[in-house]
């Protein structure tokens, strides 16, 4: 990932740590190449445990380096929970402002691609639950680009989720914009504008929302699709403009929806634009299951299909659940 | 009281410090340690030894052709683990239990799955391949090191319950560094539960050489948790099996956990995802290949006269058989319906799931209605 | 707890782990003589290391056994994030019902003690987002006994937050029900029956909501008071019901607002009972900081003050925001 | 190959096993290990160590009445460790960096924390009572274990930035079952890490004795993971000074990181909340009062003439200044104002919070326009 490139030549504080990420390049070589350039110092192959990686992540940071760390899946950053929780997220705070945290957390995300169990978890939740945490979610290799240069710089820790479905992605990226032009870390993207409906999402659902998008055009349903980008904080400005403009709102994650990250989005957009909504908010989101077997995921990640059910639901139109009492 | 310690600079050329039993050429050499565990092996039971791992390596074979195929969606090879597998595997009693993890489809095999016990999950069509409660053995953990801590609580309740079982474990070199195995020493040397620690030592964490892990033999690092360890050729069927014996004994009757690494090599790659050309070179594999586990037993048993043609096409059939059948059973499988991904996840009712299920069927039946099917 | 004794008595599968459980009793003395009853095969003292704790639960129920594990403090239960999330929440799951899971984690929770930093967490929503897990937190002694029963004799994982503001509660306690005839543990408890609010919360909070119910009744404001008992599943039933009468929502709870139980239930009432709503529903919650020193939680933890502005609020009464722009 | 153990059948009596230059009754001994690396320290450096262990004595006693007078929420008494901590914490050069737990009062004091430095957090002000690059100390961790692992990547940073700083890292005896403290020693041997760890045995985690955590000595854990270790007499300033600088030393000239395990005891309770009498008898108190670690300097320098009343009176004054410091200190801390709690969430401006604060804030006004005050 060029990205990573980019950052480790602009400061040379910036360290990568992970597993299998030198010669290898990482599992899913985004490293690939950085340990010849950068040297086995700067490019660390790590023992096999995600809580001692975060746990000499934070001492680094405390010496006043700027470690990124890779999980190598999204299923095993919970050994890690506790040095991330406890220390990471809170050591700025519980120094008063003394000991910054300067740690990129970099998670190759979510599924949709085949993957055994663990390999397709999605717990930004839990970490944007977690205050002191910075987290962003990439849905296109620009954003890949510049939000991560944008994390790495950052003096907070932020906890970088990159779709595994999107690594193919394909893009033009503009190498050498000045981060400081781009727009902020926090904000929030209108990937497609529309009128009737406004859809947020973020990550690989990106793209099936603006699929879902496509197809509604052809029926005259004009969906707004607002890549978030930022998880947390919450870009609510953009969000809000939206609503207020449709009045209807779809949320579309794969994490499973109790407490999950569209609670979070309808609870807020309701507080703040309650008399502009003309419908009840829907959340399209994977089901309160572990994440299902690879022959069945088809099932649980939401497509363009229950996207637009839902968009039928909020425009009163027939839908799945017509008739069904929630 | 300085403790000083030998480091082995470097792990990899330290292969040779192990426990054996029989030599890569096939010589049976005498071991003070291990010789008084195989006394009763005779040719019969080296010779069944030999065919499990023949048969392993063909189901091995078979799963990595079906991942080529597209008929399973991964595979995780185990083999030039054989011996390391079935030695340890085979020295368990029908109602030991196993907590294997991943690799250890020779591990499974001998607790007796089926053919359909290697393939399903890898297939991706469920998450378990085999109930364990049949077979007596976990589902295979992906969670590096998770599964050595649940052997300690399994063996904890045989505490409790008053058997003479034994659980056994199998874990990699690269989980050593997990804080949870860590944890599993220290709960079972805490409370004297009766648990084998099998370290299969293949030399790599994926692309990460042993050494990225530990700056000591591995074996040596039981004995600071208060528990005794041996580190065995794990290429050596014979010294795996007396190890294996001699551990299950000193856990069996009641003097706590015992703990073996096997040293070994992984011939392939970490799994049918990796591509290990990016991080070892051919020498080593040429090394290993020298050292590889059946063809030990076999010049040992030929130098016994307990290996002739008759034996040979029997074991080939039998591996054939066990293929064909693996491969067939996993083309006859068939995906569960959509609705199927919210049962289970309860043992009880629960109603937010309940109604999650009326919703999606109700979602279902609008594209029964329409003659589609949901989720192209 | 008189609910541990019980529960040990009924059945001799059932037996307690965790750190100083022996002969202290426990830090909060829960487990007080339960060794000398049930000895220390059953009454486990374990090493100082919850992932160890929760990895040997997890094998102990693959034996057949019931463990009830005790976190000593909240916020130790991160380092047994994993086994919780990756093996106690997905067994049943992964091994297709084959295996099941009928652990009880006990957790010591929330602030309000004036304790130390790690000691005052609020961790339930991580756990209600976890899908594979129940998740019940009690407000008053009778619930803390029969929930817990409840809790030990359901075959799912059960996490079981007792709020350690009320280890010093009374309460009469009906020792010899039957917990059959008990109310199933996934149900509400209207606490206090009102007209104009619903007042959602649980735990600790409760007590704070109901002083907050009187004080309204003063000012003419009647308050419906609902201690929801489970937090995964939620009884909707009963939440909606109260909401389609009252049409105002204001939800309390301890931990930070961003992704917490607040949105989970603001998003599903929301979706569920929109056009009853007359306002938009509040949260009344802990800032999204880390838990802050003593001296200065009760700033965090929110009290009567916080929770009648938030009912002036929904009432569209003078209250604290008006006229800040949301 | 067996790796057998001389298994620690009973840890508590096995407290004499442990290297030692001072005796319980102040006699001078031999020790091939010690003896080099306390050649230099005449009466003068011993004196001086014995001051601070006054001292630390007289803050630990000032934080313990502290509490009962209610001025603080909590503390975690060091009496009977001060050997262990001041030994240990005194051998570091100034720009070297210390990771300390929450019972290491006498670490922050030798690190150079003021009077404040001891006593914020406890008293529930603030989470750090320091600003940890001031004096080359971390916020003492809560989060059992935590640090170790800190300690590691902070040596893992002085390796990049080629200076021959150590640092060193205090946990307890318990702090070695937790993954955390195993995965520190991994890493910290696999990359040569210039970090001494200091694992200060005082036979208890809160009421469990050592036994429940380890069946064996716990210096002798390290050498499993390719780390050498030194199992010293904890109540011996002497004796921990010398290991430590052994340990340093080996860490500071590249050899990578080494292992002390202190064998003390914690003479009081866990911290204020706990009581002791639960779960331990007063005769094991009275054995361990007679080593303490305070009385054999005292007779030792007595010994050499290096003890008079003019000594004892400057040091008697010494204490009681720090601890009046730390008195008025205490009283004189005023609560900062509810908004502040808002503060230091993140290092750069956060859209979310800073709407909170808003919200905060203007829910505060509402308080000061009744003339109240916010949070009764
Ligand atoms: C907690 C966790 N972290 C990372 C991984 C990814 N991963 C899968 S296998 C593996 C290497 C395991 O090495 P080892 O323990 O030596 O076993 P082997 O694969 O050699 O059998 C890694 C890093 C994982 N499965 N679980
Ligand atoms: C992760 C974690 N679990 C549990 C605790 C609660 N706790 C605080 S101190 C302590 C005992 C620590 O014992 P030890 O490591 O020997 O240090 P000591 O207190 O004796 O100095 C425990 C269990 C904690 N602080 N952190
Ligand atoms: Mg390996
Ligand atoms: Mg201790």
């Amino acid at each position: 990932m060029k990205g990573l490139r980019r950052a480790m030549r602009d400061d040379d504080k910036v360290l990568i740590m992970g597993e299998d990420i030198g010669k290898l390049g990482g599992v899913f070589r985004i490293t690939d190449g950085l340990q010849s350039e950068f040297g086995a110092q700067r490019i660390v192959d790590t023992p096999l445990a995600e809580s001692g990686i975060m746990g000499t992540a934070v001492g680094l940071a405390y010496r006043g380096y700027r470690p990124v760390v890779e999980i190598q899946f999204d299923g095993f950053v919970y050994p890690a929970f506790d040095q991330i929780v406890s220390n990471v997220a809170k050591l700025h705070y519980r120094s008063q402002g003394t000991v910054k945290m300067p740690i990129t957390i970099r998670i190759p995300w979510a599924g949709g691609v085949g993957a055994a169990e663990h390999h397709s978890e999605s717990p930004e939740a839990y970490f944007v639950h977690t205050a002191g945490l910075r987290v962003v979610a990439v849905s296109n290799p620009q954003d890949a680009y510049t939000v991560l240069r944008q994390a790495i710089a950052c003096d907070d820790p932020v906890v970088f989720f990159e779709p595994k479905r999107l690594y193919h992605a394909k893009g033009e990226v503009d190498l050498d914009g000045d981060i400081a032009d781009a727009p902020p870390m926090g904000l929030a993207r209108v990937a497609r504008p529309g009128d009737d409906v406004t859809l947020l999402t973020y990550g690989a659902q990106v793209s099936t929302a603006m699929d879902a998008a496509t197809a509604a055009e052809d029926e005259g349903i004009s969906i707004e699709v607002i890549d978030l980008r930022s998880l947390s904080p919450v870009d609510y400005k953009t969000v809000t403009a939206s609503v207020r403009k449709t009045g209807r709102l779809v949320v579309t994650h794969e994490a499973a929806r109790e407490a999950g990250m569209g609670a979070e989005l309808i609870a807020s957009v309701t507080e703040r634009c309650f008399y502009h909504l003309e419908t009840p908010p829907v959340r399209v989101t994977g089901w309160d299951i572990p994440y299902p077997p690879a022959k069945l995921e088809k099932h649980h990640v939401p497509d363009l299909d229950r996207i637009l059910d839902a968009v039928d639901r909020v425009l009163d139109r027939p839908n799945s659940l017509t008739g069904v009492e929630l | 009281m300085v403790h000083t310690l030998t480091p082995a600079a470097d792990l990899e050329t330290d292969i040779d410090d192990v426990a054996r039993l029989l030599t890569a050429g096939g010589e049976r050499i005498p071991n003070a340690d291990l010789d008084p565990w195989v006394r009763d092996v005779d040719a019969a039971a080296l010779r069944a030894l030999y065919r499990d791992m023949v048969i392993l390596r063909r189901i091995d074979a078979e799963g990595m052709a079906l991942q080529r195929q597209g008929q399973v969606g991964l595979w995780a090879p185990c083999q030039g683990q054989e011996a390391t597998q079935i030695g340890s595997a085979r020295a368990l009693r029908d109602d030991d239990f196993a907590f294997p993890s991943y690799r250890e489809t020779g591990v499974t095999y001998a607790r007796g799955a089926g053919p359909e016990g290697y393939v399903r999950a890898w297939r991706g069509e469920a998450h378990s391949s085999y109930d364990p409660h049949e077979i007596g053995a976990a589902i295979p953990q992906i969670i590096i090191g998770a599964q050595t801590l649940h052997a300690v609580g399994y063996a904890m309740g045989i505490q409790r319950d008053g058997t003479d079982q034994v659980v056994a474990t199998w874990f990699g070199d690269g989980a050593t560094s997990q804080g949870d195995v860590s944890e599993a020493l220290v709960f079972a040397a805490s409370y004297g539960s009766p648990v084998v620690f099998v370290c299969t030592n293949n030399q790599y964490a994926i692309s990460e050489p042993v050494g990225v892990q530990a700056q000591a033999p591995i074996a040596g690092r039981a004995p600071g948790f208060g528990i005794p360890s041996m580190r065995v050729d794990g290429n050596d069927v014979l010294a795996v099996y007396a190890a294996m014996r001699w551990a299950l004994e000193h856990a069996r009757s009641g003097k706590g956990p015992a703990f073996i690494e096997a040293v070994t090599y992984r011939m392939g790659p970490h799994t049918t995802s990796d591509d290990p050309t990016r991080y070892r070179d051919k020498d080593e594999l040429e090394r290993w290949r020298a050292r590889d586990p059946l063809a030990r037993v076999e010049a040992y048993l030929r130098t016994q006269g307990a290996f002739d043609e008759a034996f040979e096409a029997e074991v080939a059939a039998a591996s054939d058989e066990t293929a064909a059948a693996v491969r067939s059973t996993c083309l006859a499988m068939t995906t569960a319906p959509a609705l199927s991904i919210l049962d289970d996840v309860y043992a009880e009712p629960h109603a937010g799931l309940d109604e999650e299920r009326t919703w999606f069927s109700a979602y279902l039946d609008g594209f029964a209605d329409a003659g589609q099917e949901a989720g192209r």
